[in-house]
């Protein structure tokens, strides 16, 4: 709003802060532009997943843009912050659509937010592609699956098969045969477990479970879990905690030289924000990628690595931006390819598209026809040291196995 | 449930070493937070729900105070003595205006401060979540006592709250103002009467509180994580800790913060599910029987 | 305070009606989809405030964990309809039975308690049920919240999935709900609760068993609670730990501050200024806790009552009884 | 129409009222006095039923009314009034006695009709009538005089159609000429209503003047019991108000 003059009437004020209020009621006639409507969590404990998805779209957007935009219309993203509530996110996600004229919805929500979300889009019918939610029921379960919403995120079930493969391995080199396992007491760090388990002991059916430790999400003491998992004496250790709780995990596991007694599995290590705030990174940790400027290791996704730090006040990139990143781009490519912004249309255009990214082994990433769900994506386990660049020798997985073991999975869910 | 293993952790002097230090070290930290909740509520009969907030802008001061200086005890008391300051301003400008208003009215000021000094933080110190890091004189593999594993900056830890604690102790017991705020917390209209100057006490009393909550936040910045909204779930802890102890007896605070770390650390051997919901039930227990707590007087 | 009689439950009736039929009329004048949803939140907050009024304002009870009864709504409701295939109206009735029993059981504890003793233990009940949600996984779906849908059978041409049908369907509950509300606080047993409210121990000596009456209340709030957590199961089609979580309970403290403790329709007011405040600043900064944070302030340092009670006593109307 | 035998009541170890065995006549006028903290008003609250008794019978009417809650035994006819005057002070004159005739009649967890119901209001009038507080029928509660506050008070205890009525102190607070209004209203109430009214007061002119029989409590104990004359003369009762000088206020 432009600044009010001072010859500006009372009435004129009282008038402009009327439209202001009721700005959410009144529809606005939709405009050249295409609006995105992008929706995330930008306040509280995890305000970082919306900070670093806004960082990555940004420069997708304005690159678009500069060359002149998505079928001559220049796009216009809509951020709006749902503070983690899914009520706030299935409003907000309505709003974008109904009032703002957002045709397209860019889903960036955790879980429960990305669930409420979906809700509406099948009312609505608009494109929506989620970024951020990596909970496999979301697409694979055909009961939540919805013609227009795609996900482009990992997805749960990956991460368990590679983890439960590669850890598989080290456990044959190393005769690992006790497990103990930690991970944050609520459905995600459950389900993701449970998963990993079921993966390990399919490889490695003499897998054992001494102990298993649920501390609470954003619990502040990790000591007595910690103290726990000693006691058991397990020979191999796995965790789904991640971003701050696992910070704070392996300063205090620090703290009781916990890493140098069992081999350490924690797939989510291996995202900068992490890496670079734990202060003395223990090393040998195993751990999988969720977002490395060295894996794949190249020119590409170094490039992309340095362009987001400039773009971006010189902050890492988290796992959660290269999923929007590519979420952008999926979006750009389907709407080229369908000529439309229309939801029936783009999605049609979506479902099993693949485009070029810097985020995968083979170069390109694709959105799965059958279940509108990324793959393709770079994921691999290494080990860690304690300097950059913090995981090394990391194995790429075989998606060939991963659809495999995948579709069993789903067999065995009653998803197929 | 797996009592097994209970019973065979309390059998085990290895486990029985690991699991009280462990306990000690939760209880202890939760203690110099929760002494200054309840040593506000016994004075002035306010529940400030703003002292997580308190205690996490006490461990982002000590961070960026250890961060400048590279010194953990500066680090410590800037968190600590920030937060007397902040507490100061917090009941002179605020809190000091709805005494004796609706305890809705109180819940809604603090509420107020909670999402102002998130939002703060957010803007000070980025979205990110941060780690002091250990400070190098205490980067030193742990101690083995009759088999436990026993960290010694956790035995710092513990002591360094000990000594807050007992400070606290004697001044509240021997100095004069120490006595003021103990006969307070029992006849507030005695102190007035005495002629006191109860402005002086007030802030006072909200000194110490936040500076207790702003030490136990520098204390555990080496090992805890730092986020906006960090003080919520220490906040709630907290609440129970005073609840289950008295609300308004600093020694039932003591008492009741050291039994939740060791039910904490004893229970997550033999019920680790729904550890929370036992707390919550405890409480529920102790309020309809007892309601002032453990060891608390009541007020009518 | 005018004696109301028989012809002011008619007027109140009368305005119900013509509220309804505005509200019906406006998509056709203001064809926004956004205006519907601020309704049908609107309603579903504003039952939830005043029902939280009429143990706050009306019998001075200060409960911190009200939101347990609006999150059960929420859960009972979906549950029902997701799993059991029962119509709309079973699901609604049985919905709030099910708060009905549950509110009796919390409520003879929880009333046993005074002052700030009653607000800590409605606050720990509340923790407990969102505890018990969180790790209830099989039935609640834990932290992801109940995901899926309800499914939306349509009753006598009634389709809750077409917006327009449940933003009427909202109001009209919203509207009979408040005159209910309006009722019983109108009645002599309305008038037990002032009684106690004011001066327990006299009331109890005026032969009135209190703890009944204050029984009785907790339930009809709690049961008023769950319909308006039943309008929003229905507007996110579904339930999340969030909607029983205890910062429900505090959105529902700050509209009834906000609007006034003192008049009926202070919490409606504050509910709408909440939803408005949360709708307006979210879409222009990203700072909602910091510019919310300063506006509670305002009001709670500034005019130091709800709105509605300070517009009323500017006009020269008593002062308001309840929060002070 | 009240036997009291027996009745004690211990407060931790202290013996607040022990052994206390009195009677008060249908229609009659006593006044109950004491030294500051002889335990009179503990007296009440145990008649009353704000407290329940350790040991001891209380029978009103022929009916044992000991361990009944405040409710029954106002239900059963005893009302009283508070030595701090005991009202409520969100409503009008008029509307806290017509919450109590409401209460008394049975309708305070009516949730089918308004409030007031049909004959409450005339009602309210009338009891406002007895105690001169007609011409304030509108004035908030809370801003009548402290006098009338007092008078409020008693007139809600006589809402209830009491057959007895326990006025703990009822010119607590007032001048001496304010006192002597007060009271004869009282008397006056007492001989219209035909009420048997027992009352605690300090003032010895009061308590002389006005009552047909006296009680004197000590320490818990009951020290004399009988007409004016008999208490005046009664060493017991010299003794005790010459060693504890007569105060303000009961503690």
């Amino acid at each position: 709003m432009p600044e009010p003059s001072a010859r500006m009437g009372r009435r004129t004020v009282l008038a402009a802060s009327a439209a202001t209020l009721a700005a959410p009621w009144v529809a606005r006639a939709q405009s050249n532009p295409i609006k995105i409507g992008i929706q995330s969590i930008f306040s509280g404990p995890i305000a970082l997943l919306g900070v670093s998805s806004r960082g990555a779209i940004q420069p997708e957007v304005d690159r678009i843009n500069a060359a002149g935009g998505l079928l001559g219309r220049q796009i216009q993203p809509i951020y709006r912050d749902s503070k983690g509530k899914p009520q706030e996110a299935a409003r907000v996600a309505r709003e974008l659509v109904n009032t703002d004229g957002c045709e397209i919805l860019l889903d960036a929500e955790a879980s429960s937010g990305a669930f409420a979300v979906q809700e509406v889009v099948r009312d609505l019918g608009v494109l929506c592609v989620h970024s951020n939610s990596e909970t496999s029921s979301l697409t694979a379960d055909p009961k939540l699956r919805v013609a227009t919403a795609f996900r482009c995120a990992r997805q749960g079930v990956h991460d368990a098969i590679v983890g439960g493969a590669h850890s598989a391995k080290v456990a044959d080199a190393k005769k690992l045969v006790k497990w103990a396992t930690c991970s944050p007491d609520y459905a995600f760090g459950r389900d993701t477990t449970a998963q990993f388990l079921d993966f390990l002991k399919h490889f490695r059916p003499d897998t054992q479970v001494t102990t298993q430790a649920w501390p609470k999400l954003g619990q502040p003491d990790f000591t007595e879990v910690i103290t726990k998992i000693i006691q058991a004496k397990p020979q191999a250790l796995y965790s789904a905690l991640y971003a701050g709780d696992l910070s704070a995990f392996i300063n205090q596991g620090n703290v009781y030289a916990l890493f140098g007694a069992m081999e350490t599995f924690i797939p989510a290590m291996g995202d900068l924000p992490v890496l670079t705030t734990v202060k003395s990174l223990p090393p040998g940790i195993q751990s999988a990628n969720r977002y490395l400027p060295t894996f794949p290791d190249t020119k590409e996704n170094r490039a992309w690595y340095e362009a987001y730090r400039k773009a971006n006040n010189n902050d890492y990139p988290t796992n959660w931006s290269w999923e929007n990143a590519t979420a952008v781009r999926f979006i750009e490519a389907a709407v080229k390819k369908a000529g439309s912004t229309d939801g029936k249309k783009a999605s049609a255009a979506l479902a099993g598209l693949t485009i070029d990214s810097p985020f995968s082994n083979s170069g390109k990433v694709t959105m799965r026809a059958e279940d509108h769900t990324l793959i393709d994506y770079a994921i691999g386990w290494g080990t860690t040291i304690p300097k950059p660049p913090f995981v090394t020798g990391i194995e790429p997985a075989d998606w060939g196995q991963i659809t495999e073991l995948e579709t069993e999975w789903k067999k065995k869910s009653g998803y197929l | 449930m797996d009592l097994d293993a209970l019973i065979g952790c309390v059998t085990s002097a290895s486990c029985v070493v690991t699991q009280t230090t462990s306990g000690l070290i939760v209880g202890m930290l939760l203690f110099l937070v929760a002494a200054g909740l309840t040593l506000i509520f016994g004075v002035l009969k306010i529940v400030n729900f703003a002292h997580g907030t308190f205690y996490m802008l006490g461990a982002y001061l000590a961070y960026t105070v250890f961060a400048v200086t590279g010194s953990y005890v500066l680090g410590v008391l800037g968190g600590g003595l920030g937060m007397a300051v902040f507490g100061v301003i917090f009941e002179r400008f605020l809190i000091s205006r709805v005494y004796g208003a609706n305890v809705l009215m109180q819940l809604l000021i603090c509420y107020a401060v909670v999402l102002i000094c998130d939002d703060l933080v957010k803007i000070v110190w980025g979205p990110d979540f941060y780690a002091m890091g250990m400070p190098p004189a205490f980067q030193v593999p742990p101690l083995f006592i009759a088999g436990g594993v026993v960290p010694p900056f956790y035995l710092v830890l513990i002591s360094a709250a000990l000594v807050i604690g007992g400070a606290l102790g004697l001044g509240l017991g021997l100095t004069r103002m120490g006595k003021i705020i103990r006969a307070a917390a029992v006849n507030p209209d005695m102190v007035s009467a005495l002629g006191i100057n109860t402005t002086l006490l007030y802030s006072l009393v909200f000194a110490v509180g936040g500076m207790l909550a702003g030490l136990a936040g520098g204390l555990a910045a080496p090992v805890r994580s730092l986020t906006p909204g960090m003080g919520f779930s220490v906040l709630i802890e907290s609440f129970i800790v005073t609840v289950i102890g008295g609300m308004g007896s600093i020694a039932g605070a003591l008492i009741a913060a050291v039994v939740l770390g060791l039910i904490r650390s004893f229970g997550t051997i033999g019920f680790p599910l729904f550890t929370d919901g036992l707390m919550y039930i405890a409480m529920i227990i102790i309020l309809v029987v007892k309601p002032s707590g453990l060891f608390g007087k009541e007020i009518v | 305070m005018s004696v109301p009689t028989r012809s002011h439950t008619l007027r109140d009736i009368m305005i119900g009606c013509l509220v309804i039929a505005a509200l019906a009329a406006i998509p056709f004048l203001l064809p926004s989809k956004a205006f519907q949803d601020f309704v049908i939140r609107c309603s579903s907050m504003a039952l939830f405030a005043t029902s939280l009024n009429l143990l706050v304002g009306y019998t001075g009870l200060s409960s911190f964990g009200h939101g347990l009864f609006y999150g059960l709504g929420t859960y009972s409701f979906a549950l029902l309809m997701q799993k059991t295939g029962l119509p709309l109206p079973a699901a609604f009735v049985l919905t709030l039975l099910l708060t009905a029993a549950t509110a009796v059981v919390v409520g003879a504890i929880c009333i046993r308690l005074r002052l700030i003793y009653f607000a800590f233990v409605t606050l720990a009940m509340q923790m407990l049920a969102h505890s018990i949600v969180i790790s209830w996984v099989g039935l609640t779906g834990g932290d992801q919240g109940l995901q899926g849908g309800i499914p939306r059978r349509v009753v006598a041409g009634i389709d809750l999935g077409n917006q327009y049908h449940l933003y009427i369907f909202s109001a009209v509950l919203l509207v009979i709900g408040l005159l209910l509300m309006r009722h019983i606080v109108s009645t002599s047993f309305g008038t037990s609760l002032r009684m106690i409210r004011d001066n327990e121990v006299r009331a109890a000596f005026l032969g009135i068993v209190v703890w009944r009456v204050k029984l009785t209340v907790f339930v009809l709030a709690a049961v008023f609670a769950a319909v308006g957590g039943i309008v929003m199961s229905l507007f996110v089609s579904g339930a999340y730990p969030e909607l029983i979580n205890w910062p429900i309970s505090g959105d529902a403290i700050f509209a009834i501050v906000l609007g006034g403790v003192g008049s009926f329709l202070g919490p409606t007011v504050g509910a709408s200024i909440l939803l408005l405040l949360n709708d307006v600043v979210t879409r222009q900064t990203e700072y909602y806790g910091l510019a919310l944070g300063i506006i509670i302030l305002l009001f709670a340092l500034g005019l130091r009552r709800g709105l509605l009670d300070f517009i009323t006593q500017r006009l020269g109307g008593r002062p308001a009884g309840g929060i002070s | 129409m009240l036997q009291i035998r027996g009745l004690t009541k211990r407060f931790g170890g202290l013996a607040a009222i022990s052994d206390v065995t009195m009677e008060f006549p249908a229609g009659s006028l006593t006044a109950v006095i004491g030294p500051n903290g002889a335990g009179k008003s503990t007296f009440f609250n145990l008649i009353s039923g704000a407290f329940r008794p350790d040991a001891g019978e209380i029978v009103f009417k022929g009916e044992t009314i000991t361990g009944l809650d405040r409710a029954a035994i106002v239900r059963r006819g005893i009302g009283r009034a508070f030595q701090v005057a005991s009202f409520f002070p969100s409503m009008t004159v008029a509307e806290n006695l017509m919450a109590a005739i409401a209460a008394h009649r049975g309708q305070w967890g009516d949730l089918n009709h308004r409030f007031p119901r049909q004959g409450v209001r005339d009602r309210a009038m009338e009891v406002a009538e007895m105690l001169g507080l007609h011409d304030n029928a509108d004035t908030l509660s809370a801003n009548l005089s402290h006098g009338d506050q007092k008078l409020l008070d008693i007139a809600l205890a006589l809402a209830l159609e009491p057959s007895m009525l326990l006025l703990d102190e009822p010119t607590a607070g007032m001048g001496p000429e304010e006192r002597w209004r007060m009271i004869e209203k009282v008397q006056r109430l007492w001989q219209q209503q035909h009420l048997t009214l027992a009352f605690i007061e300090h003032d010895m002119d009061i308590v002389f003047g006005i009552s047909s029989s006296i009680r004197v409590l000590c320490y818990g104990r009951l020290l004399a019991e009988g007409t004016p004359d008999e208490i005046r003369n009664n060493p017991a009762v010299i003794e005790a108000y010459l060693g504890t000088p007569d105060a303000e206020e009961d503690a």
